[in-house]
């Protein structure tokens, strides 16, 4: 594998949150705690993890938007510049907020290209072509946010992404408001843009199933720290860190072959553990472990 | 066999924009039995949030219109009530949970704030008396159900303050406030990490079984149908196209599309990497 | 004793309150600095001086009995009246007018400037406590006219709150006088009201006033509806004439009219083109339609020469009247340097003032008819006198009105048309003529007035003759009073006929 | 802690913009037209008084000696003495300043709570009776000048209803010094004379409903147009959903989103209000700043327009931080996600 | 596939069309501001007496209330009311017009790059907007007037140099508020210029206020020129203007009511077409509506 397009060194964000009168208390939230992560030319890279672990404070840091209290991030080898100079794009978590409620699909998509000197009538038929990559119809170009299904927002925000060809680009969860059979397809064409163009993807997720699929490498993030890394398919298989292991074997899946695949979780109190009580356990038990 | 909580008849939705008309719904026929658990699925697209706006009375009229059908909700039709009548019912006697979590959430207001006024109002309505300490216990109960860490800090947040998951289980501890008849619930998981979501789904189907909660559960995961609904209702184009209990429908899909949805559906043993050159249909 | 309980009582509450409007509000009311008409209404009130001057322009006793001047002209002796007191109850007494006297050079302000080259410190003895004596540094035939403006001062009692810089701060807000009225309360820019000091030495006639009320506002509306409540009881004399016939038509009140010796003049500036050529101001005079000003927009009498007629015995009677002939006019103007092209002409006049502008309108749509070409320049008042400073930026035309500050005819013709009092607002014609200098000098130090008018009626033809002016008109005061309240006469010198001690009420 | 640090820096910057202010303003002020000397002593003082007085309020020294003089006197908190009153500035506006704050904080009072709802019940039933009456409303309010709008109460209140007096703060009758503060409505509830607060709030209602028309009437429309944006927002209908009561979601969920831009526009006004008092103030023969400030600016009384501008300065910087400050708080993204590299 | 079909298959441009032409307020608000601009433009034909603009008194026919002869009554030196409300016009609509053109962009402007870019380029725009806010509009148009010969022009000049600042500070609290939104983020990340991100992307979500900000703005230019003429700045007597008319007509309260009272109710008039305009061009940049 080729120079690392992005490599993040004891990355690590604390958020002040202010309370009492006038915010005179305050209190710090570790959301990203130390993490140092490498993804290669071309790679796709799977982070997964707890609602609220940090993935998408790591992905705001790595677009700029959100300062890191500690670490670098390296693109290219080189420390980075300002956001929107960077050569990295992201689909955004939340595709309702992320398009301008007062520009029509087209204005929106137009934006990128317009950063790269394209012209009216190229742009148009860009747009054109960008729709249907997202099976969108054609005529959805005038169309404003608010008109939209929230699987067909978030299919504008995937073609924006596209618009460009950027070295990375940021998946934060880009399918969680899509049809699986409209899932399918975009993540096709991801997959194939990403090995035609040699695009390397950060790919946020919670669908596991989905991340198997598409991910070369996956990252395994619990309270802000990656506790387990390798390649989909060892992780998937053979998971090291409890949490890893409640995560997988917690997918909902289609078919009594996948859910023999799934790892067991042993039942704590008859139930099935939450994730710290399952790692609370495990450490207990590898101390008890040691000391016999 | 009694009539369903909640049944709706030959629903018909519009939308007029700049002169032209749209119509989204062409006659929607779903019921929900009281204590049912039923799943509504389909592309994304093809009318499943219209349908449920309707339910809750939510459309905006204009651009939208009902056009045609019925919304019976214990047998009284939801569409002919009075507005003050339907006012009582929503958020108490039946809730939902909206599909987008960041715009759902008042930026201004922190969580505590939106949560117990709703809580105050729906107490009003079902004439419970309760202090404002007593809401703010129950506040902080239900974000703990919903497997919030740490509730009152999270209580005491901005919604920008949050993540996307937990936003969305934010939403989920509004619809469960007040303990309601019917809950209606767009893609309530997609932003959460399957551990929690496998949560959040056993903590549904335990109101089913042990509340006589009925759920109405919009999802584009199929996996998630499978391992909570009684009863799946396939949607395309705005009609329903099959429905059928789970065990039936995922052992013999009737509709060519409801095949295709399946077969698109990704496997956690892997083997179909994305990419057309990769080996995919 | 009962009774006379009553009585009191009685009188308490049927107290007569005057309220009147004032179009300025009050800037001073420390004797060494009132300078404008708003300033003297109250200080005429709140204080007393030597003499004062009633409605014929004649010098009458106050603080003083009587008074003589030496044959040269160059002494002038009062003595003070035995019972003239303070408000304080302290007798006054000569000290207190040389402290006066002094304390006005001290700070030259005000009234001040009366008195340049005339008196200075030391020029103002007491010769014994009810004697002071006045020596004058050279002739100065008005002398005895300037000696009411300035109001004597209670010494003891300035000095008590001297604090530094002659009492001015202690003064800006407190009277130490002897006059009628004592001061009850001041808000700055909106009201002062003042009360009848029952133990005024002069005493008081019947139905006196027992209290006035100042209200500042220069809006026809406000005072409109201030009569209409009844709160009203005289208005100022600046109202427009919608007002006084709203007021009349209330029924209440009575409108009192009456001539003064102010001027209003259409300043010439004979120093710019193209009024420098004085056949265009003789066209200028004969365009003004006269009639038309002073019937319809601003009613007012006569006005012939520079002087009022209210200066009876000084004011030249052959001159007459201009009549108003845009035939004549054009004639004229052919005569001049301009004549057979468009002239360009500036109207200067103060901004926001009705009647000027109606008369600035009036005046160019008759220039335009024979030959100008008008420009309409409405300035702020403070513009103007900023204009008025140099030859230059002062308009060609400019509306003016000016009042004897003294009652004497030197007062009108120094400061207007002296050289050396060249550049400010009233000098606007920019005369600068070394015979008419002499003229007013000689006037000056020519002791028998049959002289001085000699002297004056002379000047007048010869500033007819130059025409550095339009004379529009006298003014005629309007007040609107209730009809219960009499007393008004003009007097000509500036707010003597507020004198609140001159008004009864004949109502019961 | 960090809130602190951010009150200290605007709290300098704002000192920093009065020093600004008061050089722009002292420049300013020598531009207007007219011989201050001469003017305060009439056209009949000889030429050498007027070169006295010059001399002696140092006014033939070059520009910057007399803002050094300037300067020196404010550290000190001396404004000079004004030409136009013979006082000392610091009294003129310690005893005209409290009736023109009364006046503007009457009417900033009165825009609020009638502006603000109105534009409210506009907004909700947009397009309706009640939208079109407030919009008519509010364009009369605001394009009625307030001179206009000044005489024609006072008319009405003189000829018609002969209720509410017409000049003044007090009636003549009514003998009060005001406490400490000058606010007469203030001072007479502290020393419980309920006389007094009768009539000067009755004093006050005429003047300050002239002045607040236009205000009312900006703030309506801001807040109808800004509500109506905020209406089209998720959150409002999932309020609905889940049976929030009408008039709440309108003055809860609604409104606050919604209130930076009245906010913004009513810390203006405020400050600017104090600035075009003046018409109303000359109307109401009302003792304030406002007139005062005009006077002493025609009459290029320099000591007292500093003065006054420094004075109405100090405020307007005062309002528009604390301002700032609520926008923090009414929108905690702006304080949240505010601050960016 | 998703095929709802479609919403419609108008461009951006034709929908904008669309809302306007189907809100009457907006048109009823155009049409007055078209009539309005066309009566200043062919006053000369329309007005009974276009003479009366000029220096023409009458002092016979003073103070006439409205009758067939004169439609809104004669003046105080016997003009034409009417006649000079319609020539008013036109200084008025110039003077309001330029102002805001020149106004309300560089006020934007300044606020949006202050809001936007927070930090020194914040400090110093707003902080010379207070400088500015903070000095009363009397003294600035006095000074200005003390420089500037009296023209329109100059009043002109004189009103933007106050005006801007109000806009200023109204885009700027806007701009951070908006500036913290993800569309804007959005915006960054996909490198677009700040030039875009100022004028696409914030700057359309504050035009509701702005638009009903300046349309309010219309009717106080118009009232300020009075002002100014009465400082001697700004247009000279005889020419008339509406602001003035109306200032000076107040004098004659109540009993010549209609002296100030018709061209008041010219310039409300045309004030409620602008602000009418204004809110159509507020629903015309609000997209969900229809
Ligand atoms: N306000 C609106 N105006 C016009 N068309 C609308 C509006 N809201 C929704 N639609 C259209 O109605 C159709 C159904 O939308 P809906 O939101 O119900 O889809 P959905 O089934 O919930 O899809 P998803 O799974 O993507 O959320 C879509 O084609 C959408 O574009
Ligand atoms: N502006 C902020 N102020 C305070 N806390 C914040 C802020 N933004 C994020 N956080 C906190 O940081 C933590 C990580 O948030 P983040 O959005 O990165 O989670 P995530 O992994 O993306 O979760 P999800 O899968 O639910 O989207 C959360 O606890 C969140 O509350
Ligand atoms: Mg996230
Ligand atoms: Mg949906």
């Amino acid at each position: 594998m080729s120079a690392p397009v992005l490599e993040l060194r004891g990355l690590s964000k604390a958020f002040r949150v202010r309370h009492g009168f006038m915010g005179r208390e305050t209190r710090e939230i570790r959301a990203v705690n130390d993490v140092s992560l490498t993804i290669g030319r071309g790679e796709v890279y799977g982070l997964a993890g707890e609602s609220g672990s940090g993935k998408s404070t790591i992905a705001r840091m790595i677009m700029g938007l959100t300062e890191p209290t500690a670490g670098t991030i390296l693109i290219d080898g080189a420390p980075v510049a300002h956001a929107g100079q960077r050569p990295v794009q992201m689909v955004f978590q939340n595709p309702g907020a992320s398009l301008n409620p007062r520009r029509t699909v087209a204005q929106s998509i137009t934006v990128p290209l317009a950063v790269q000197g394209v012209g009216a009538a190229d742009s148009a038929a860009r747009v054109a072509e960008l729709l249907e990559m997202v099976e969108l119809p054609r005529h959805f170009a005038g169309r404003y946010p608010h008109e939209l299904s929230g699987g067909q927002k978030q299919r504008v925000a995937i073609a924006r992404a596209l618009a460009t060809t950027p070295k990375l680009l940021i998946l934060d969860e880009p399918t969680s408001a899509l049809d699986v059979s409209v899932q399918a397809k975009v993540m096709d064409l991801l997959a194939d843009l990403g090995r035609d163009l040699g695009l390397t993807y950060l790919f946020i997720s919670h669908d596991l199933s989905l991340m198997r699929n598409f991910a070369d490498r996956v990252g395994i993030l619990y309270l802000g720290r990656i506790v387990e890394t390798g390649t989909a398919d060892q992780v998937f298989a053979a998971p090291s860190h409890a949490y890893s292991r409640l995560l997988i074997a917690s997918v909902p899946v289609m078919s009594e072959d996948e859910a023999r695949a799934r790892p067991t979780i042993p039942l704590i109190d008859g139930e099935i553990p939450t994730a710290e009580a399952l790692v609370a356990h495990e450490a207990k038990q590898l101390s008890q472990g040691s000391k016999a | 066999m009694t009539a369903p909580l909640l049944s709706i008849r030959g629903l018909k939705v519009r939308f007029t924009a700049y002169g032209q008309v749209n119509e989204v719904l062409h006659g929607v026929d779903l019921d929900v039995p009281a204590r049912g658990n039923v799943a509504l699925v389909g592309e994304s697209g093809s009318g499943k949030s219209v349908t449920m706006k309707a339910i809750m009375g939510l459309l905006r009229t204009p651009p939208a219109e009902i056009t045609g059908g019925q919304i019976l909700f214990r047998g009284q039709d939801l569409l002919t009530m009075r507005e003050r009548e339907r006012l009582k019912l929503r958020g108490t006697a039946m809730s939902m949970v909206f599909q987008d979590p960041m715009s759902s959430l008042n930026p201004v207001f922190t969580i505590r704030d939106q949560l117990a006024t709703i809580l105050k109002y729906a107490d009003r309505r079902l004439g419970r008396d309760r202090s404002r300490a007593q809401r703010l216990a129950r506040v902080h109960e239900v974000l703990a159900q919903v497997r919030m860490r740490e509730p009152e800090q999270v209580a005491a947040a901005f919604p920008i303050m949050l993540s996307g998951g937990m936003r969305q289980r934010v939403l989920i501890a509004m619809a469960l406030l007040s303990e309601p008849e019917l809950l209606i619930a767009d893609e309530p998981g997609t932003a959460l990490d399957v551990t929690t979501q496998a949560q959040i789904l056993k903590l549904l189907k335990d109101l089913v079984a042990e509340r006589g909660l009925a759920l109405l559960m919009i999802t584009h995961n199929l996996g998630v149908v499978r391992e909570t609904a009684d009863r799946v209702y396939v949607m395309n184009k705005g009609t329903i196209v099959e429905s059928a209990t789970t065990g039936a429908i995922f052992a013999h899909p009737r509709e060519e599309y409801t095949r295709d949805l399946m077969a698109a559906v990704p496997r956690l043993t892997g083997g179909h990497r994305y990419g057309t050159q990769g080996g995919r249909a | 004793a009962v009774a006379a309980l009553f009585a009191c009582a009685g009188a308490a509450s049927a107290e007569t309150v005057v309220t009147m409007n004032t179009v300025q509000i009050f800037g001073t009311i420390d004797p060494a600095k009132i300078s404008d008409y708003t300033d003297y209404m109250a200080a005429v009130n709140l204080y007393d001086g030597l003499l004062t001057v009633d409605s014929s322009g004649n010098l009458v006793p106050e603080l003083a009995e009587s008074w003589a001047v030496s044959d040269d002209a160059r002494e002038a002796t009062f003595t003070l009246r035995a019972d003239a007191h303070f408000a304080d109850g302290s007798p006054v007494e000569a000290s207190d007018v040389v402290y006066t006297f002094e304390r006005l050079f001290r700070i030259n302000q005000g009234p001040a400037n009366l008195f340049a080259g005339v008196l200075s410190a030391g020029s103002v003895e007491a010769v014994d406590a009810r004697t002071v004596k006045f020596t004058l540094e050279k002739p100065f035939a008005p002398f005895l006219a300037t000696i009411p403006a300035v109001f004597i001062l209670n010494e003891d009692a300035v000095t008590a709150n001297e604090g530094g810089d002659d009492g001015q701060t202690w003064l800006a807000t407190n009277t130490a006088g002897a006059g009628a009225y004592t001061l009850k309360s001041w808000e700055r820019g909106a009201r002062m009201v003042i009360v009848r000091d029952p133990n005024y030495y002069k005493g008081f006639g019947d139905g006196p006033i027992d209290e006035v009320r100042w209200i500042v506002t220069n809006d026809e509306a406000t005072v409109k509806s201030l009569a209409a409540s009844g709160e009203l009881t005289m208005t100022s004399q600046y109202q427009s004439p919608d007002t006084y016939k709203a007021l009349e038509d209330m029924g209440r009140f009575n409108i009192a009219k009456e001539a003064t010796a102010t001027a209003f003049y259409l300043k010439l500036n004979t120093k710019v083109a193209p009024t420098d050529d004085v056949h265009v101001r003789r066209a200028i005079a004969l365009a003004t339609d006269y009639d038309t000003i002073r019937e319809v927009i601003l009613p007012g009498g006569e006005l012939t020469t520079p002087l009022p007629k209210a200066f009876a015995d000084f004011h030249n009677d052959d001159i007459p009247q201009v009549a108003y002939d845009l035939e004549a006019a054009k004639a004229e103007l052919a005569q001049s340097k301009y004549a057979g092209q468009e002239i360009p002409i500036v109207l200067g006049y103060v901004a926001g003032t009705k009647f000027e502008e109606e008369i600035s309108l009036l005046m160019q749509s008759n220039l335009e008819q024979i030959g100008f070409k008008v420009t309409q320049q409405p300035d702020p008042w403070n513009r103007i006198t900023e204009i008025a400073g140099k030859v230059e930026t002062t308009p060609a035309v400019n509306q003016v009105f000016f009042g004897p500050t003294y009652p004497s005819p030197d007062s009108m013709f120094y400061t207007q048309y002296h050289s050396n009092a060249a550049g400010t607002w009233a000098s606007m014609e920019w005369v600068q003529d070394p015979e008419v200098d002499a003229m007013i000098d000689k006037a000056r130090v020519t002791g028998d007035p049959a002289g001085q008018a000699a002297i004056y009626k002379e000047l007048q033809a010869k500033l007819v003759d130059i025409q550095p002016d339009v004379f529009l008109l006298t003014q005629t005061v309007q007040h609107a009073m209730d009809k219960c309240l009499t007393g008004f006469k003009a007097v000509p010198m500036q707010s003597f006929d507020y004198d609140f001690t001159r008004y009864s009420w004949t109502c019961k | 802690m960090e809130f602190l640090s951010f009150l200290l820096r605007r709290v300098g910057w704002s000192l920093l913009v009065l020093v600004g202010l008061s050089m722009v303003i002292f420049f300013i002020a020598r531009i207007v037209p007219g011989d201050p000397a001469r003017m305060a002593l009439g056209p009949t003082a000889t030429a050498e008084q007027v070169e006295a007085l010059n001399d002696k309020l140092g006014l033939n020294k070059p520009i910057t000696v007399q803002y050094a003089y300037f300067v020196g006197g404010l550290a000190q908190g001396d404004l000079g003495r004004s030409l136009l009153t013979e006082r000392a500035v610091n009294d003129d506006i310690r005893d005209t300043f409290p009736a023109t704050f009364e006046l503007v904080f009457a009417t900033i009072f009165m825009a609020f709570v009638f502006g603000v709802p109105m534009g409210v019940v506009a907004a909700n039933w947009k397009d309706r009776w009640p939208d079109t009456a407030v919009r008519l409303f509010a364009i009369f309010a605001a394009v009625t000048p307030s001179f206009f709008l000044a005489i024609l109460l006072q008319v009405l209140a003189g000829y018609v209803l002969g209720v509410l007096p017409t000049t003044g703060r007090l009636s003549p009758d009514v003998v009060y010094t005001a406490g400490p503060t000058g606010l007469l409505i203030f001072d007479s509830i502290a020393q419980g004379r309920w006389d007094v607060l009768g009539d000067a709030v009755r004093h006050l209602i005429l003047p300050a409903t002239a002045l607040a028309a236009a205000t009312t009437g900006q703030i309506a429309r801001i807040t109808r147009a800004s509500m109506i944006d905020t209406s089209r927002q998720d959150y409002i209908e999932a309020a609905r959903a889940f049976g929030v009561p009408g008039w709440l979601r309108l003055f809860k969920y609604n409104l606050r989103p919604s209130f930076v831009p009245p906010l913004t526009i009513l810390g203006l006004e405020f400050a600017s209000l104090i600035g075009g008092a003046f018409v109303v103030e000359l109307v109401f023969a009302w003792p304030g700043m406002a007139a005062y400030g005009i006077r002493t600016i025609l009459q290029k009384d320099l000591n007292a327009v500093m003065g006054v501008v420094m004075v109405s300065g100090v405020f307007f910087v005062t309002v528009n931080l604390v301002i700032d400050i609520l926008v923090g708080i009414v929108d905690p993204r702006v304080r949240i996600r505010g601050k960016r590299t | 596939m998703t095929d709802a079909g479609p919403i419609t298959t108008l461009s951006a441009r034709q929908q904008n069309w669309y809302r306007f032409s189907h809100n009457p307020t907006a048109l009823i608000g155009t049409a007055i501001v078209i009539l309005a601009v066309l009566a200043a433009i062919l006053a000369p034909l329309i007005t009974p007496y276009p003479e009366h603009v000029g220096a023409v008194v009458n002092f016979r026919a003073r103070h006439t209330p409205p009758s067939a002869e004169f439609w809104f009554g004669t003046d105080n030196v016997g003009r034409d009311i009417f006649s000079r409300c319609i020539f008013g016009l036109r200084v008025s609509l110039t003077l309001a017009a330029v102002v805001l053109i020149i106004a309300v962009p560089v006020g934007t402007t300044l606020g949006l790059v202050a809001g936007y870019f927070g930090g020194w380029t914040e400090t110093i725009i707003m902080r010379i907007t207070d400088v500015a806010l903070a000095i009363p509009p009397l003294v600035m148009a006095l000074a200005v007037a003390a420089v500037l010969t009296p023209s329109l022009l100059n009043a002109m000049l004189a009103i933007s140099a106050l005006w801007w600042t109000w806009h200023a500070r109204l885009v700027y609290s806007l701009t951070r508020q908006i500036r913290a939104l993800e569309y804007v983020e959005a915006a960054e990340t996909l490198g677009a210029s700040k030039l875009h991100i100022l004028f696409r992307e914030i700057l359309p979500n504050c035009l509701g206020p702005i638009v009903v900000k300046t349309s309010l703005d219309a009717g106080f230019v118009i009232l300020l020129g009075a002002a100014l003429s009465f400082l001697g700045l700004g247009i000279q007597p005889p020419t008339p203007d509406l602001g003035t008319m109306v200032a000076d007509g107040a004098q004659f309260l109540p009993e010549h009511w209609w002296e100030s009272l018709m061209p008041g109710t010219v310039i409300l008039i045309l004030a409620l077409g602008f602000n009418l305009l204004g809110d159509g061009l507020r629903d015309l940049f609000d997209v969900s509506e229809q």
